[in-house]
């Protein structure tokens, strides 16, 4: 685990920016650092995230890859056996599949299956969530395929400071990370100030006595606008991390409160929400006021853009939540 | 030893094989394998085809522009490619497009309205595949080319291949896809099978920002011969060369004798998407040097020669003025996606849990209006 | 869909039998269903599941496939839109990976981008599971990502006669399924007597009162030993299909004995196992008088075969876990 | 068209191209590229690794069947294409193996011994890669050749490629695994970059039952032309010529001056595991024809004709008995692995939920002493 900048660079920036300045960093700090992806070079990726980090540190370090997922991760994974800390940005979510079986037979397995020996310090960048209007493959939330999968860390940044820190943070873990982040919140500024949390840590971005909002990523947000808009005292938890769980600080939240409803834009079935809502239940089953509920997606393929606000889980439908679980 | 392998200088100069019947300057030269045994009139068809289809791809630029569509895949450049190969084909076959096929689309006869519906977000694809022998586009690089030869298996064992009037399958791709593993386990089953497909891939010099030099060392259409069948570069620019090398490429496949890969060398003149800014990272002077070897240019060019008066390229200029009239007409009209329907087509046979969340959303829905 | 043979050849025959005697049904029934796979044809498969079937139906309808599962699913996807009906063999559970972008993104979605026009009658088979002693990936439960996936319908079967049944149903289906086959269980006799219920119905395969033991597939058959060899009087409900989830019959089981236990081979986190306490804790949140529980295999990657009698689940920890049940 | 390309009589005959410096007779031949340039006493010990990995191998059939090992892939056949390429290799280099490469383990340096453990279903590979420039055996077929080629972007990165004494990476592969994606993309990426990896395939006609003539219609070292870099059929079951032509384009990759293809022409002689029953797919004739071209018995004839004395055969025969019981020994002797130590390897810094899974699996074990 090398070291992550503590200090910030001050002012208010955008989430896009501010992970741009975490990579930035992580570069700086560690010469064995590797950038690799599909057109994150001399364009900077399609969301500008690499933006001018070619020219800083040169091609052999942000490297533009060959169109092919399987070989970002596949080569990532030789070049972590080497030594090096290969960062991919996969360019959008729905383009993570191809690369599916380096990620889940290979990058999660080669620590286990060496009994140690070989250390995988990979981060897959990955663009994730609908939102934006995009055409289909570019709204997805995969979270779930990787959270199920042994081996992996995953975590989701939801601020400009937390995404400037997370980034750090994955780069320089010597396990295997898979970075969610929000697309539709690239553009979200915030400030970048100092993040108290290990990567693995929950917060409570909002206290609240009446009902626990659980989210992450994109999520977080909406939550908050619902806990404003709300004539309850509701509890707002940014999970930062998928897997691990940070249950400790869930469970505490969901003791106070007695409620809770997790919220994502994945699928609802076998969604996070399902582990959640089974792990609360066997912690506080009998502290529970009503079940674990869960505003999610629907159980369908990434619908066109022009339905995307009814798919999505906005404030109305998390508020509607909210109103189900005070009736129980 | 150098890294310098990304160099987009290390751009790969034209082959001295590559194929050409009509010269940039709208001459016809000779080739010693292909002819494109057009007439007059044929010409005249193309040359109505590659403006028509220049100007659907203007109107989904300038609806872009305007809010109307969410985003827009310019083919700009690549109508040469794209008819040449279109009207190549036989209402039999079955083309594979990616996500910038609407040249081809037009040659096929999908009205190109229904084009839009995937770029505006009202669906994913507006048109009905087995009608048009013209599947829905692929986004996911590469993944269609498997289905192309999956198809031409069934063609295969329908029997319908392997005759003058046989049933071939064309599979697009770009020189960016030709690095997806998919796109080359389907050279390998189409070698091995001797599938009745014709690979063609648009060389359009970039995927995205990324310079062909960055996916290949060697030219593309050398790829297969490591697969076991031919491969030919076309100048994508010129209409009647891409039209004969693929119409000879298809009646071979229809006949039975087996897969090509045709390297169709091109360029996209517009942006990746309306959402690309190529200014970051291609030279301008790049851009004009193709523009110079424009492909409706050197049609027109041909058929001034040849006697074709200034009425015919009013006519056609008018049916474009129309068409785009339609277009945006028609874009601007399109409804919204119903929320509810889009549980229907999941499956074939619904299931109760979809039944559940459409239900509890109308009931949500209803809520709003009580 | 077309017509399943609802005649059964009578006699004992073993579950990979059973299932070579439904896809030979198959196969007569239509002229196109097309079998594909790696080395299914003159070999029978690894498993010998299509034994004899390439010699009785041709190389063209029972293809022995390049070795690349993108390109057998891939391809099969192509000859569904020609109007075919392709059944595909994925030799283990373990290498189904490297084609999860062509069943995630292009098999699960191509009805439904097409709204309604294309159909994909495709039935991926997948001898999954562990239990036998085998190498790496060869042991691997997957469902977790496919029960994830929208689009998608996942089926496993856990008697002889079912897998006769459930097969032909799976590629009688106009809906892509994922059919999983527990490998251990391939040399499990029984009868092929008729079945009642659809491809999508669960069944209660032993009455009880105490506590419901829920499980598919290969753990089928360790929940009825552990039923066998408890004082309690435990429930047996097979599951059969996952996706979709016949939660009616879950839920009358479950309100009936009042408690739950899930057990899966997958690692625990986000395994079926998490949807099913999630759903059943909504539906029945004033009646269960304990949480559900799982028993499941850990989240490891799979362990060496000399460890899986310790990540697998058996009797004896499916009996502690009731223990741990009643305990509430 | 018929659909015949399945058929296994379609196995492509040998190619005139194929490098050859001995005969299965056991005389050397020259060859206008290669030379092998090895002392007696070079063939000597190449002669004692063909032994000695034969030997492991029979060791690791013969502990399956007596049920010490769950399964073994015998490498019977294929000694001299291992063991060449192996004893090219330089201390620096790094292989990437399949799941059959125990000969091309012996010349790293790795203990047989730690071979058994994937095999026996105590581990999942004993070794330490970094330890004997040796990668864990890989299964999902072809995954392990974008793990070389990124290795060797990391060698290129350390400034340990373009010169004599470089770092080169062998890659490993199946003529069956060349059909998966992951393969293709992987000479994509070495072409591309010119990285330093000798992509070693070895052609042993099957894939299980599938014989090559199901992968490819032209010879596999023609794929590599197509991906813009050299390629070569050598005879694997020559030693001499298989350490020549690998040596060759090893010092090439180190050199900096990109990868090569060598397609080893060889043949698995037993069956595909010990679970496998060949005689359902092929011919006893092809075996038999094969064994005519046995990779131990050339070697020794021309060392016999050249002077080596039977004491030098008798030591060796000895030197393989004594590895033989050693094996045996230590096979039966390892200890299962521990059920708790596992939940310790997943990740570096370990995590709540699997300490909680760990000690709740303790105390569930705890309680059946109690
Ligand atoms: C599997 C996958 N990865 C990444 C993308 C994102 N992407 C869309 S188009 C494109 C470039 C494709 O280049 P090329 O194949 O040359 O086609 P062109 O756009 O030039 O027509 C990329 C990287 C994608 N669509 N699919
Ligand atoms: C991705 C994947 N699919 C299927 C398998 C099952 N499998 C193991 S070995 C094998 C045949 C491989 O043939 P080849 O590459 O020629 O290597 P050989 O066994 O002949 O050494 C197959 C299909 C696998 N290991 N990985
Ligand atoms: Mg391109
Ligand atoms: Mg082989």
């Amino acid at each position: 685990m090398t070291a992550v900048a503590t200090e910030v660079a001050t002012g208010t920036v955008t989430l896009a920016k501010a992970l741009n300045l975490g990579l930035d960093a992580a570069l700086a700090a560690d010469p064995r650092v590797v950038l690799m992806g599909e057109d994150i070079g001399q364009l900077g990726g399609v969301f500008r995230v690499t933006d001018g980090l070619q020219e800083r540190y040169g091609a052999d370090r942000v490297v533009d890859t060959p169109l092919g997922e399987s070989g970002i991760v596949g080569t990532a994974i030789g070049l972590a056996m080497r030594g090096y800390r290969p960062v991919c940005e996969i360019q959008f979510d729905g383009f993570v599949y191809p690369a599916f079986d380096q990620i889940v037979s290979q990058l999660a397995k080669l620590h286990f299956r060496s009994r140690g020996r070989v250390r995988m310090p990979v981060t897959i960048r990955i663009p994730y969530g609908g939102g934006i209007g995009a055409v289909e493959h570019h709204s997805e939330s995969p979270e779930a395929y990787f959270v199920h999968t042994a081996g992996l860390k995953v975590v989701s940044c939801a601020t400009p400071a937390d995404a400037h820190v997370m980034v750090q943070q994955a780069v320089a873990s010597d396990d295997p990370v898979v970075l969610l982040e929000p697309k539709r919140r690239y553009w979200d500024k915030g400030e970048l100030t100092p993040v108290q949390e290990s990567l693995w840590q929950a917060r409570v971005v909002r206290p609240g006595t009446d009902c626990t909002l659980l989210a992450y990523g994109p999520m977080v947000r909406t939550c908050l606008d619902a806990a404003t808009a709300s004539e309850l005292d509701l509890e707002v938890v940014d999970l930062r991390s998928l897997s691990p769980l940070d249950l400790d600080t869930v469970v505490q939240s969901v003791r106070r409160t007695g409620r809770c409803v997790v919220v994502h834009e994945a699928s609802r079935t076998l969604g996070t929400g399902a582990e959640l809502a089974a792990r609360l239940t066997e912690e506080l089953f009998y502290e529970l006021e009503a079940p674990v509920l869960r505003v999610t997606g629907f159980d369908l393929p990434y619908p066109p853009a022009r339905m995307e606000e009814h798919h999505l889980p906005d404030l109305d439908r998390v508020l509607h939540a909210v109103d189900r679980a005070m009736g129980f | 030893m150098t890294l310098s392998s990304l160099d987009p200088s290390l751009a790969l100069p034209p082959d001295p094989s590559l194929v050409q019947l009509l010269t940039p300057d709208g001459r016809r030269v000779t080739h010693p394998d292909y002819a494109d045994g057009l007439s007059a009139d044929d010409v005249r068809g193309l040359y109505r085809d590659l403006v028509l289809s220049r100007r659907i791809d203007a109107e989904g630029t300038a609806l872009t522009r305007q809010g109307e569509l969410g985003l827009w895949a310019p083919l700009v450049g690549q109508e040469a490619a794209q008819v040449g190969a279109g009207r190549a084909m036989r209402p039999q076959d079955m083309a594979f497009p990616t996500y910038r096929e609407h040249g081809l689309a037009w040659t096929r006869g999908v009205d190109p309205v229904s084009l839009l519906g995937l770029f505006r977000g009202g669906d994913h694809g507006g048109w009905d595949p087995a009608e048009h022998g013209f599947a829905l586009y692929a986004i996911v690089l590469g993944a269609q080319t498997l289905h192309a030869v999956g198809y031409a298996m069934g063609a295969v064992r329908d029997g319908a291949v392997g005759r003058e009037d046989g049933t071939a399958v064309l599979a697009c791709f770009g020189d960016g896809a030709s690095s997806q593993g998919d796109v080359n386990e389907a050279l390998v089953w189409a070698g091995v099978q001797r599938s009745p497909v014709v690979f063609l891939c648009q060389n359009n010099q970039w995927g995205i920002s990324t310079p062909t030099s960055a996916q290949t060392r060697t030219p593309l259409y050398h790829r297969a011969e490591g697969f076991g069948f031919p491969g030919v570069r076309v100048d994508g620019n010129d209409v009647l060369a891409t039209y004969a090398v693929v119409r000879d490429a298809l009646d071979r496949a229809r006949r039975g004798d087996g897969p090509t890969l045709v390297e169709a060398w091109t360029y996209r003149v517009g942006p990746h998407t309306t959402s690309d800014d190529p200014g970051r990272y291609r030279p301008a002077d790049e851009v004009e040097s193709w523009r110079a070897r424009d492909p409706l240019a050197r049609v027109r060019l041909l058929l001034e020669r040849e006697g074709t008066g200034p009425e015919f390229f009013a006519e056609v200029d008018a049916e474009a003025d129309d068409l785009a009239a339609r277009i945006r007409k028609a874009c601007v009209e399109m409804p919204d996606p119903d929320p509810l329907e889009a549980f229907d087509h999941v499956f074939v046979e619904q299931t109760p849990e979809l039944v559940r969340q459409r239900d509890e959303h109308a009931a949500y829905l209803a809520g709003f209006d009580a």
